[in-house]
Order: C-alpha cells, then sequence, then structure tokens
C-alpha cells in the first residue's frame, strides 16, 4: 500500500500544481512539498522496512485482466529500491533546480510529476504489462518536457527521442506479450525462471527484449538520439533524463531479462559485455574530443552506463551488484554534472569548452563540486561510482576476461577527458577578466547540488547501505540463475 | 407469394438502380422512398408487420422527408450530363460493386443454412418488447444494445444541432 | 414457400447496388441515400434469417431495430455534415472536398 | 590487542582524514589558523604511529579488519588494518615527514589565497597514504592508491591560475592513472584466480597452484606497472618532473617521500607472491636498474634545481626496485627509509631557495652559501648522503643494494648501479656548487637570505636524521636488518643467506661517489665555468639527447597524445556523421517511399471507400480458401487496384 500511495501521490501533485496560479513563489513550494512526499515515504521504507522489502505492507496485487494474467502488481525489491530512491530523490533534485524554466512553471511541474509516476511505477512494477505501461508513462511526459522548454533544436530532438524509444519499447512490448501469453501470465513472481518456456524459446523472446531494452539505455550504436536530447534539454530535465531514464532500460534488463529468461539470456551474455565495453570505449573517445561541455558529460554517461551492462552480464554476485548499484551511482553524478553544467551555462553564457578556463576562481563552489562530479564519473574511490565500477569489473572480468580487460581500460581514458575538461574549465587562468565577478553558487542551486554531491560521498564510504538491501535479491536472481 | 415477391424484388431492386443512375437529386430521394417501401413489403412477407411499420413510419416518412430537406438546402443547378454526376472511377466502381454482389449472392445462395421454416421471429408488439429488453426467452444482450441505441439518438440529435447550426463568422461569408 | 436464399439474393444484390451508389456518386446527399440503401439490405437479410432460422431466437428483428436507430441517428448527424459543408465550401461533391489531402 | 588500542591505531588515519573535512568545508572561517589544525593532527598521528610501532616492536603484527562489502558467498571486501614490521616503519616515516611539511608550509604558504584547501589536501594526502600502507588487501590498497593519485593531482596544481601546473596536475594524474588501470587489471586476474583480494590469502593460493606461471608472472608484471607508474619509473617516469610545478613542500612530501615510493612499497608488501615469478623479479629489477641509470643521466643537464632533484628522486627509486627485483628486500626497503628523509630536506632546501628568491634555474642563483648558510650545510649533508659518502644515512642502504647486485651476480646491474652512483654524486653535487659558491650572480640571490625558524627546524631536524637515520643498520648492529625482514617463505624460495659485511665493496661505491663529487667540483666549481662550457661544447648532441629526456616525452606526444586526440576525433566525426547520418538516413528513406507512396492517398473519400470495398473482396477471397477464387480475386484486385491509381483525382 505504502509503495502505492508513493507511486500515485506525483499524480494528485500534478493536479495540485495545475489548479494553482502560474506564480513561481507559489507553484515552486508547492511542487517542493509535491516532491517530498514519495521521498519522505521510501526513505521511510528504508528505515522500517529495509531488510524485509517483502513485507505485505509494501505489495499490492490485483486482477486486472483475468483471463490474460494481467495484473496491477506493485512491490519494492532490491533491484529496484535504489532506483525507486533515485527517482523520487532526483525529482525532488529536479523541482529545485527548474531555475531555467521561463515560462510555464506549473505545467512543468506538472509534466513532470507525471512522468515521475510512470518512473516509480517502472522500478516497482511486478507485473510484465504493468512494467510496460509505467515505462511509456514516461515517455510522453518526457517529449513533452523537452519539446515544449528545451532551445532552439528541442523539437527535432524531441521527436527524435520519441520515435527511437517508441521503437524501442514497441519491439520490447512483442516480447512481453510473446513471453506472457506463451506462459500464461504476466506476474513476474511466476514468470520468474522462464515460466515453463524451453531454452530455444527463451532465446527467442529475450532477442527482442533485450533490443527494446537496450535502446533505452542506450547501448552503442543505438545511442544517437541521446545527445541530441541531451543538449536541448533544460536543466532540470537534464537531471532525470539522464539520471533515471536509462535506467528504465537496465533495470529490465537486471529485473525482468534476466531472472525471467535465464536461460535465454545466457547465450548473449559475451555478446552483452562486449558491447558494454564498447559503450566504455566509445563513450570515453566521443567524450574526449567534445567541445560543448553538455554534449561532454552526455557522453560520458555513456560510457559508465556500459559497467552496468557488464555487471549484469557477469552472472555473478559481484557483477549484478555492481550492476545494480551503478544505477544509482550513475544518476547521481550525471544528475550533479548536467545541473553544474547548466549553471556554468547560465553565468558565463557559453557551453563551448574552449572558451572557458578558471572558473574556479570566481565559483569555488561550482567548480569544486564540479570536480568532484568529474572525480566521480571517472571512478575515483571514496565516491560511490568507484565501488560499483569496481564491483561491475570484477564480476564481469570474472565471467568475461577479455570484455574486462577492455572496459577497465575505460578506466584511463575516462581519466584523460574529464582532466581535459576540468583543465579548461575551471583550472586555468580566467579567461575573460569580467568573470572575475561571477556569483557562486545561489542557496537554491546549492540545495540543488549539494545533496547529490554529499550522496555520492556518502554512498562511496559506506556501500553497505545501499548494497545490503539489494543483495537479497541478488541472491534471488542468482538461485533462478544457478537453477534454469 | 410468389408474385408478390418478385414484384417486391423488381420495385426494391430497380428502385434502388433509379437512386444510383437518376440524374436529378429529387428523383433519387423519390426513388428511395420506394426502394425503402419494397423492403417494407418483404417484412410483411417475412412475418414482421411490426417492423414494416417502422420501415414505414422512419425510412419512407422521417429519413425521405430529412433528406429532401436536404436536398432543398444544398440544391444548386445539376449538370445535365449523367457523366457528370459520377465519379471518375465509376468503371471499378461498377466491377467492385458487381464483384461484391456476386459474391455475397454465391456466398449465401451456397450456404447450408439446415432447417428452415418461416414464422419464427417475433411477430407481435409484445414480443417486440419482449426481445428489446431482453425478457422472456430471447437473448438479455438486446436490453443494453437498446439503451445504447437510445443514447446515440440523443447524441446524434446534439450533434446534429451542434454541427448544423450556424456561426455568427459564417454568415458574413 | 420462397426459398430463404431468394431474400438473401435479393438483399445482396441491394447491397451491391447500394455499394456502387456510395462509390460512385459525386453528390454527398445521393451517396447518404445510397448507404441507407445498403443498410436497408441488411437489415432485410437479418429479417430474413429471424423469419426462417429457428436457432436465431428473433434476434435478427432486435438487430434490425438497432439497425434503424442507428441509420436515423447516421442520417441526422450526416446530412448535418452536408449542411455544414455546402455552407463553408458551396459544394456538396465528395470529389471536391479533399481539403485532408494536404 | 584491545579495542582502545585498536581504537588509537585507527585513529592514525581517520583523523587527518577528518582534518580534511573540517579544513575543505570549514576553510574560510579557520583561515590561517588551519596550520595549526594540521600540525597538531600530524602530530597527534605521529605519536600514534610511534605507538604502533613500539606495539610491533613487543607483540608482534598488528591485524583487525571490519568488513565494508559483505556479498556472502559473492564474495566480500574489508577494510583492515595491517601493521607489520614493513608497515609500522613506513607509517612512522609518513606520519614524521608529513609532520615535518606540515610545520614547514606554515611559512611557506602564507599569504596564499587558498591556504586552508592547501592543508586540507595536504591531510587527505597523509590519510589517504596511510590508509594505503596499513591496507592489508589489494582493494583498500587500490582505494587510497587512487585516492593519493588525486591528492597529488589537486596538489601539483595548487596553483591552477598557472597553464603550467594545471598541465603538469593532468599529466600526472593521466600517466599515473595508466599504472592504476595495469594494476586494475592485475587485481581483476588474481580476484578471478583466486576469488581473494588479501595479500596473504592470494600468496596461499598461488602457493597452493591456484594461480601461476604466465598468468601470475602476467598479474605481477600488470601490478608492477602501477607501480612503475606512482614511482614514476621507466617508460612512465615522464610526470614526476612535470609535478615540481606544485608548491615544493608538496614535492617533498609527495614526490620524494611517501608518494612515490608507494610503488616501491606495493612490490615489498607483496614480495611473498612476486617471488614466485623469477620472470616477474627479473623485469622488476631491470626495470629499476635501466630507470636509476636514466634518470640519473637526465638530471646531469638540468638547470632547474627541482628537476635536478626530481630526476634524481626517480633514480633512487629505480634503486630501491633494483634491489627488490634482485631480492634484496631490507635493502632495497632501508633505501626507501633512508631516502625519504634526505629526499624530503634536499627539497626542503630547494623549497627555502625559492621563498628566498623567485627562480629555480641555479644559474640564477650563486653565492648563497654565506647568505643562507642553513640552508647550505643542511643541503651538503642531504647531498653526501644522497651521494652515499660514508658514513651518513644514505652511504649504508645504497651500499647494501650495490653490495647485494654484486653477490647475487647481478653483473650488469651492478655495473650499472655504479655508474649511477658516481652521476648521482656528479649532478647533486653540480647543483650545490653552482648554486651556493662563487658570486650572486642576480639581485634577487644576492638579497637571499634564510628562511624563519618555523621552515628551518624542520631542516635541521631533517638534516640530523639524513646523517644519523642509516646508523640503526649498520653491520655493527643491524637492527633494521633484524626488523624488517622478508617473510620466511620469502626467504626460503629466494635462498637469502647472509654475507658478510664487503668492505671492499663499501670502499669502492663511496670512492665513486667521492669521484663524482670530485669531477663537479673540477667542472663546476668557482673560476671554472670554461670547463663546464668547453664540455658542453664537445658534447652538445648529447647534451641535447639528456635536456629533451632522451626526446620519450617528444615521443610520447606524437604517438599517445596524437593517437588518443585522432581517435577522438575520429570516433566524434563518425558519431556525429556516421551513425547519426545513418539514422538521418533511415528517417530520409522512410520519408522518401512516403512521398513515391502519397499519390495513392488521393484524398477522396470514395477513392478510400473503393479500396475497403476491394480489400474486403480480397478478404473474403482468402476466407473461402478456394484457390481458384484466390487467384481470380487477386488478380481482379491488382487490376482494380491498378485502374484505381491511374484513376487518381
Amino acid at each position: 500500500m505504502i509503495t502505492t500511495v508513493a507511486i500515485f501521490i506525483p499524480l494528485l501533485g500534478a493536479l495540485l500544481v495545475a489548479l494553482l496560479p502560474d506564480e513561481r513563489r507559489i507553484i515552486q513550494p508547492v511542487a517542493l512539498g509535491v516532491a517530498a512526499v514519495p521521498l519522505a515515504l521510501v526513505l521511510y521504507i528504508y528505515v522500517a522496512f529495509g531488510s524485509n522489502l517483502d513485507a505485505p505492507a509494501l505489495s499490492q496485487s490485483y486482477t486486472w485482466i483475468e483471463s490474460l494474467g494481467i495484473g496491477y502488481r506493485v512491490g519494492l525489491d532490491g533491484l529496484g529500491f535504489g532506483m525507486f530512491f533515485l527517482a523520487a530523490f532526483l525529482t525532488l533534485i529536479a523541482v529545485i533546480a527548474a531555475w531555467d524554466v521561463q515560462r510555464n512553471l506549473k505545467q512543468y511541474y506538472a509534466i513532470l510529476f507525471l512522468a515521475e509516476v510512470g518512473m516509480l511505477g517502472v522500478f516497482a512494477a511486478q507485473d510484465l504489462i504493468l512494467f510496460y505501461v509505467f515505462f511509456e508513462l514516461t515517455l510522453i511526459p518526457m517529449y513533452l518536457l523537452v519539446g515544449m522548454w528545451g532551445d532552439e533544436n528541442r523539437r527535432p530532438a524531441a521527436i527524435k527521442f520519441f520515435i527511437y524509444t517508441f521503437l524501442g519499447s514497441t519491439i520490447m512490448l512483442g516480447g512481453f506479450l510473446t513471453l506472457g501469453i506463451l506462459a500464461g501470465t504476466f506476474a513476474l513472481e511466476e514468470l520468474t525462471g522462464g515460466g515453463g518456456l524451453g531454452r530455444t524459446a527463451q532465446i527467442l523472446i529475450a532477442a527482442p527484449i533485450i533490443f527494446g531494452l537496450a535502446v533505452k539505455v542506450p547501448v552503442v550504436p543505438l545511442h544517437s538520439w541521446l545527445p541530441d536530447v541531451y543538449l536541448s534539454s533544460p536543466i532540470s530535465t537534464n537531471v532525470v533524463l539522464s539520471g533515471v531514464l536509462p535506467k528504465l532500460g537496465t533495470i529490465g534488463i537486471l529485473k525482468i531479462a534476466i531472472p525471467l529468461l535465464p536461460q535465454g539470456v545466457e547465450p548473449y551474455l559475451p555478446y552483452i559485455a562486449a558491447f558494454g565495453a564498447l559503450n566504455i570505449i566509445y563513450g570515453a573517445f566521443a567524450a574526449f574530443m567534445q567541445t560543448d561541455l553538455k554534449a561532454l558529460v552526455a557522453y560520458s554517461s555513456i560510457g559508465t552506463l556500459g559497467f552496468i551492462l557488464l555487471g549484469a552480464a557477469s552472472f555473478n554476485a559481484m557483477g549484478l551488484n555492481g550492476a545494480v548499484l551503478q544505477q544509482v551511482t550513475h544518476g547521481l553524478y550525471s544528475a550533479l554534472l548536467f545541473i553544474l553544467v547548466g549553471i556554468i551555462a547560465a553565468r558565463t553564457g557559453t557551453r563551448r569548452i574552449a572558451d572557458m578556463g578558471g572558473l574556479a576562481l570566481s565559483m569555488p563552489w561550482v567548480g569544486g563540486l564540479l570536480a568532484l562530479g568529474a572525480l566521480a564519473a571517472m571512478g575515483l574511490p571514496g565516491l560511490a561510482v568507484f565501488v560499483s565500477e569496481v564491483m561491475s569489473l570484477l564480476g564481469g572480468f570474472d565471467a568475461h576476461p577479455v570484455q574486462g580487460t577492455v572496459a577497465a581500460l575505460g578506466v584511463i581514458l575516462s581519466a584523460m577527458y574529464f582532466l581535459y575538461m576540468l583543465a579548461r574549465t575551471i583550472f586555468g587562468p580566467l579567461r575573460r577578466p569580467e568573470w572575475q565577478g561571477l556569483r557562486d553558487a545561489g542557496p537554491a542551486e546549492m540545495a540543488a547540488i549539494v545533496p547529490p554531491a554529499a550522496l555520492l560521498l556518502i554512498l562511496g564510504i559506506f556501500p553497505a547501505l545501499l548494497v545490503n538491501i539489494q543483495r537479497p535479491a541478488v541472491e534471488l536472481v542468482l538461485s533462478v540463475i544457478g537453477g534454469g | 407469394m410468389t408474385v408478390a415477391f418478385v414484384v417486391l424484388a423488381a420495385l426494391t431492386l430497380l428502385a434502388g438502380l433509379g437512386v444510383v443512375l437518376s440524374r436529378h437529386v429529387v428523383h433519387s430521394a423519390l426513388f428511395m422512398a420506394a426502394s425503402f417501401l419494397g423492403v417494407a413489403g418483404f417484412f410483411v412477407m417475412l412475418n414482421a408487420p411490426v417492423l414494416a411499420g417502422f420501415q414505414v413510419l422512419i425510412y419512407v416518412g422521417a429519413v425521405t422527408v430529412l433528406v429532401l430537406f436536404a436536398i432543398m438546402f444544398t440544391q444548386r443547378p445539376q449538370a445535365r450530363s449523367f457523366r457528370l454526376i459520377l465519379q471518375r472511377q465509376h468503371v471499378p466502381g461498377l466491377l467492385a460493386a458487381l464483384g461484391l454482389g456476386v459474391f455475397l449472392a454465391y456466398v449465401l445462395a451456397i450456404q447450408d443454412w439446415g432447417e428452415v421454416s418461416p414464422g419464427q421471429g417475433p411477430r407481435a408488439v409484445e414480443d417486440f418488447g419482449a426481445l428489446l429488453l431482453g425478457a422472456g426467452e430471447y437473448p438479455d444482450v438486446f436490453a443494453l444494445l437498446f439503451q445504447l441505441g437510445a443514447v446515440i439518438l440523443l447524441i446524434a440529435t446534439i450533434a446534429a444541432i451542434v454541427i448544423s447550426r450556424r456561426r455568427r463568422e459564417e454568415d458574413e461569408l | 414457400m420462397i426459398p430463404l436464399e431468394a431474400y438473401l439474393v435479393v438483399g445482396a444484390l441491394l447491397f451491391a447496388i447500394g455499394t456502387y451508389g456510395a462509390l460512385v456518386r459525386r453528390n454527398a446527399v445521393v451517396v447518404f441515400m445510397c448507404v441507407e440503401l445498403m443498410l436497408n439490405s441488411v437489415n432485410l437479410t437479418l429479417v430474413s434469417f429471424a423469419d426462417y432460422l429457428p436457432g436465431a431466437m428473433g434476434a435478427g428483428a432486435g438487430y434490425a431495430i438497432l439497425i434503424i436507430a442507428v441509420a436515423a441517428a447516421e442520417v441526422a448527424v450526416g446530412l448535418a455534415i452536408v449542411l455544414a459543408v455546402f455552407r463553408a465550401r458551396r459544394t456538396v461533391n465528395v470529389d471536391e472536398i479533399n481539403l485532408m489531402k494536404r | 590487542m584491545s579495542a582502545g588500542q585498536q581504537l588509537l591505531i585507527l585513529a592514525i588515519p581517520v583523523l587527518p582524514a577528518l582534518a580534511f573535512f573540517v579544513l575543505a568545508l570549514f576553510g574560510r572561517l579557520i583561515g590561517e589558523n588551519a596550520q595549526y589544525v594540521a600540525v597538531f593532527v600530524n602530530a597527534t598521528a605521529f605519536i600514534f604511529s610511534c605507538f604502533a610501532l613500539f606495539l610491533v616492536i613487543t607483540d608482534g603484527p598488528i591485524s583487525f579488519s571490519v568488513s565494508w562489502i559483505d556479498l556472502g558467498e559473492g564474495g566480500s571486501f574489508s577494510m583492515g588494518v595491517l601493521i607489520d614490521e614493513l608497515a609500522a616503519v613506513m607509517i612512522v616515516v609518513v606520519t614524521f615527514v608529513s609532520l615535518m611539511i606540515n610545520l614547514y608550509s606554515g611559512a611557506f604558504m602564507e599569504g596564499d589565497s587558498r591556504y586552508a584547501w592547501y592543508f586540507a589536501v595536504l591531510n587527505l594526502f597523509t590519510a589517504s597514504m596511510l590508509g594505503l600502507v596499513i591496507a592489508p588487501n589489494f582493494i583498500q590498497l587500490y582505494v587510497f592508491w587512487e585516492l593519493v593519485g588525486l591528492c597529488s593531482y589537486l596538489l601539483i596544481g595548487h596553483w591552477f591560475e598557472k597553464p603550467a601546473a594545471r598541465d603538469a596536475a593532468q599529466k600526472a594524474f593521466i600517466v599515473t592513472r595508466i599504472g592504476d588501470a595495469a594494476l586494475l587489471v592485475g587485481i581483476l586476474i588474481f580476484w578471478r584466480a583466486t576469488g581473494t583480494t588479501s595479500f596473504a590469502e592470494i600468496s596461499q593460493a598461488a602457493q597452493a597452484g591456484f594461480i601461476g606461471g604466465l598468468l601470475l608472472t602476467a598479474a605481477l608484471v600488470l601490478v608492477f606497472i602501477g607501480a612503475v607508474g606512482k614511482s614514476a619509473q621507466f617508460p612512465l617516469h615522464v610526470w614526476l618532473p612535470d609535478a615540481m610545478e606544485g608548491p615544493t613542500p608538496v614535492s617533498a612530501l609527495i614526490h620524494a617521500a611517501t608518494m612515490v615510493a608507494a610503488g616501491v612499497y606495493l612490490v615489498a608488501r607483496t614480495y611473498d607472491i612476486f617471488v614466485q615469478s623469477p620472470a616477474a623479479m627479473l623485469i622488476v629489477a631491470y626495470i629499476g636498474g635501466f630507470t636509476a641509470l636514466m634518470a640519473a643521466t637526465m638530471a646531469l643537464v638540468k638547470k632547474d634545481i627541482k628537476r635536478i632533484i626530481a630526476y634524481s628522486t626517480v633514480s633512487q627509486l629505480g634503486y630501491m626496485m633494483m634491489a627488490l627485483g634482485i631480492g634484496a628486500y631490507t635493502a632495497g626497503f632501508f633505501h626507501l627509509y633512508n631516502h625519504a628523509f634526505f629526499k624530503a630536506l634536499l627539497f626542503l632546501g630547494a623549497g627555502s631557495i625559492i621563498y628566498a628568491m623567485t627562480s629555480y634555474n641555479i644559474f640564477d642563483m650563486g653565492g648563497l652559501k654565506r647568505r643562507m648558510p642553513i640552508t647550505f650545510w643542511t643541503m651538503v649533508i642531504a647531498g653526501l648522503s644522497l651521494a652515499g659518502i660514508f658514513p651518513l644515512a644514505g652511504f649504508w642502504s645504497k651500499d647494501l643494494i650495490v653490495a647485494g647486485a654484486f653477490e647475487k651476480h647481478y653483473y650488469i646491474l651492478f655495473g650499472m648501479a655504479l655508474v649511477t652512483v658516481f652521476l648521482t654524486a656528479f649532478y647533486i653535487f653540480r647543483a650545490i656548487f653552482v648554486a651556493f659558491l662563487g658570486e650572486p650572480r642576480t639581485e634577487a640571490a644576492r638579497a637571499a637570505v634564510d628562511p624563519p625558524g618555523v621552515m628551518t627546524v624542520p631542516m635541521v631536524i631533517l638534516a640530523a636524521l639524513s646523517i644519523g637515520s642509516g646508523w640503526i643498520g649498520t653491520p655493527v648492529a643491524d637492527l633494521f636488518g633484524g626488523f624488517v625482514t622478508p617473510s620466511e617463505f620469502a626467504a626460503g624460495v629466494l635462498a637469502i643467506e647472509e654475507h658478510a659485511f664487503s668492505y671492499a665493496l663499501a670502499a669502492l661505491s663511496v670512492a665513486v661517489g667521492l669521484a663524482g663529487i670530485a669531477l663537479a667540483y673540477a667542472m663546476y666549481a668557482p673560476g671554472r665555468e670554461h670547463v663546464a662550457e668547453s664540455a658542453y661544447r664537445r658534447f652538445r648532441p648529447v647534451h641535447a639527447f639528456l635536456d629533451r629526456r632522451w626526446y620519450i616525452d617528444d615521443l610520447y606526444n606524437a604517438t599517445f597524445v596524437r593517437g588518443a586526440m585522432a581517435l577522438g576525433v575520429a570516433v566524434r566525426e563518425f558519431d556525429r556523421r556516421g551513425l547519426d547520418g545513418a539514422v538521418t538516413g533511415l528517417g530520409r528513406a522512410v520519408s522518401w517511399t512516403g512521398e513515391r507512396l502519397r499519390p495513392l492517398q488521393t484524398g477522396g473519400v470514395q477513392n478510400y471507400a473503393l479500396f475497403i470495398v476491394i480489400s474486403v473482396l480480397a478478404l473474403a477471397a482468402v476466407v473461402l480458401g478456394d484457390a481458384l477464387i484466390l487467384a481470380a480475386g487477386l488478380l481482379v484486385l491488382i487490376i482494380l487496384g491498378s485502374i484505381a491509381v491511374g484513376v487518381r483525382l
């Protein structure tokens, strides 16, 4: 019940916001309050049920279409909990970071909350069709957010995003339907282990599902929608877009493809791992020579997501835990970096890396946290990304040594382009004298950037806070793989 | 009986052809009324006098009048040439319609309908009422459909008013 | 006794005639009339089923009633549209009304 | 051991870490008081370290750990403390040098705009280095290994307004990161083969045969590449000289005494594993020996005093690596220990000169002996120690290494080591003679004075240690050699046996060192500039070769840097043109097809209706299933379709 409430509170919030007068000083506090509710509920769940996510208070199950075995089934598990938390958390951050939304703020928030319903729902869905419904429920709000509040290229970018990911999810739905109809149910719990399907059937069904999810992640070379969309969207949309949306794809792989079709996914594992490594290397090289700061961060995101694939393809405890954790850590750092890029672009009026320099002199907090985000992204210990990357690498290398080695080399590449970026943006002499007086992050901006940074640090030092939550779920998956 | 059938069939089909082929729209409308009357006659032969009544009242009466009104509102001087009343696709249209007719007639004729005997349908008004309200031994689905039909009529009435209402700016046209 | 097939063939032919008219006439009002003919042919078929087939339980007659109702609604709305179009475009020729093409 | 003692030992790395957070977050409030916080924390850590050393001496190694990530059967990582004799000495050295540097920095960094931040990072460095030293497993080691790299990056780039400092920091991080990646892959191999990251367990697993042969050698070489990166060994030595752009106390702490020694420490730490692969040991030895010689030659021609000392550091680290590689474990670590003091002192001396005047160029100095006597004498002591002159600290450990190479029959390495001894003595005294003797060459040099007491006190303390630190390892009373020893297992594998102290070899190495000093005097003493000048003319190509650092940096620039950039551009363009182009092209193809199909959509309602009827017929034909009807229906459909299209409205 708590879960359902947490999922649908933002829907009420959207209505509430839509009814208010369109004035920032009224809308924003209300939106903050709305966004805080799911987060508070998630924290309550963490404290009260942390070790026992199976508790009946958290799950709900109603039959919807009995003859097909489709139902409204939600519940939290270790695989989705981290992202459930992150979706609530980043929405709150996005609400704070909406300072660059100049017009129609209340529509913006209403649509953002609609997207939140979808995001929370995906991570809590325990039914294939429900998963798909929530999956698509995020698409249209995202399309609107980018298409209405983005920069001058927003329209083509939004359309590209929509068509591309819709194509992917349609193909995925084909896989879901085949699986559900053959097995006679769409409940994840009953389908776990293949729902009685044979190996060949599983292999055939796994292909469209993995492909559809790969578009969402995105896996190179299916990523070409990503740069356009990331570049066009407003900051606070970026936060959600990069922090949560790719995880719809990865959670699908972790929560659906692997446990439901263990034998079907197995033959693809070396390729998934290889594509993970490709993502890492390709993303790094593509980021390396970007002239646009935001594009660099966007491509780095592609790279970091590769570790999730690598870990997921490992089929061992270390790798899977790493992959599940990496979803959260990637979201934290990319949200942080995108907000900072937005602040810098707003202050300096440019996003060209070559035009910047010395920004840490006038904006120590912005510069410092940009450095922190970049260091986190390149997997520096003490920050959470390191933990998940190393776990993914250990697991991935265990299963696929060649792909693991290639991925490990990505460590060098990510250091190269991020340091290059830091050196040319925040370090060095001040590029223009008038930047001497640039304002450092104000209270609102600090409220948006400090929490993700703090979480990166806390999770980096105490990864067990999340690992212990997800561990039982991963062990369950492992038992399916082993037994399947 | 056979004579009646032949006469009615001829009336219905020829009047139908008249609807399609007559050059003047008003003639079409009158042919249509004739065709409806033929169908009503068939209904009588088929032991459904009530329906025949409805047919006459609604089609021959109401619909025809409505159509005539529409013609009055929309008529402009008609082309005298027969070709101009037809689409350019009249040859494929004819082929398609012929194909459809042949196919339907063929299928319906060769089908084995099993044991048939006339006089099975509801004859009295009372039976019709029972049928439409789903009472007695009749299938109860009609109760729902009946209500839906009512709602559709209501909506259609409103819609017709809304659509055909003159708007102020249109008056200026 | 007149065989069931005779009614059905008449219905089929009427339907074909209606189809032909609906496909080839330019005048929208006539097209409507032709659609009415098609509906009538269906009614005829249904009623003959109801009368001849014991298993039909009179359902054909029920459907016929419904079709009459729907046809009435359709005529009302359809002619209203024709009127509206005529007012806007000064024509009721179907082939001249192709604004959706571009 | 009791919980109290554990807490005390944990405090050694945790205190500086806390100091980092306090100083980083509240730096602006604390301001100039940052140095007191730092000194206090470091002093406490030093005292605790001494206590730990005492505990190790009396009770043996300290070992405890807490779980960090626990995956049950899936494996688990712990964060722990392993202080054996090796680590105990190391933490004392680290905390001691760190304390000295914190003291010294208080004055040196005065007036810096990021004063508190400087101390914050310095403390983070100390904490990380201590965490590295006490690590009982590879994961913890890697965590802190990276963190010290980060601190090095931040400290080299402390004056990031200067493009040179910024670029040097970047270079340092990336080059060491290459080594780190190799180390990571090495760890991955160990994890895959043995399922553990603990040093002790890997060693046991290797002994039990879980990993061996080529794979073990490969893993060890990868781990060693990590050490090569951190310790600036060939071919990853290029970052260390550039790192001199950082504040000088930083160079003393990180790039002389502690962090760069981490590579050597890593090899020593994993010695039980290394000894199981003779091939890996040989690689370590030869890389070390070659680096020692190469860096020494590069130092010969440098004019920047910090760079001379930096190359000297690379060279000395090469010595240590060589010692470990040939099996002279104790000697190698003993040298690390001694080197920490005299090299830190050399850097502090250089720092004093910078403090007094702004140039690093020794040819801008001259005559500083009279103006900066404390600096001069401490520098001379450090130089003698570096050159390995009896009885200073450097002598004892260096002699052990040279003798070790000879006794273990590595004659090539022995020859390289001896040449290096000669070169070392030459270049360091070249710098001292040019900088301190003769007459001042610039106004700044004329006005130079010794720095304030807070800076000289650490120098004097370090000078004392540069003289005396080696005395605990003399052949008369070899306390050090009796304390820090290879494990019984390693000793057994290497067949280490006691060797008598060789007076002949000792005399030889001292003589070679003195010869180097003499040559330096002959060329660079006041009034003998013409000797150096003629030598320079005669060996101009050699000079250029050495001055350009053997063209190694140029080679890297031309290959790796350019290559990476070209690849980056290629990928970017592929992404933009190729991939995105392909997607756009797909879209274009669709709309082209649509445009071609568009005439079918005539816009005529009845046209559509016609198609509906035709489709119904076709479907009906299919349903009927009669082949003839099907064929006829399709034929009719095609004919009608084409007519209909032809009849476009």
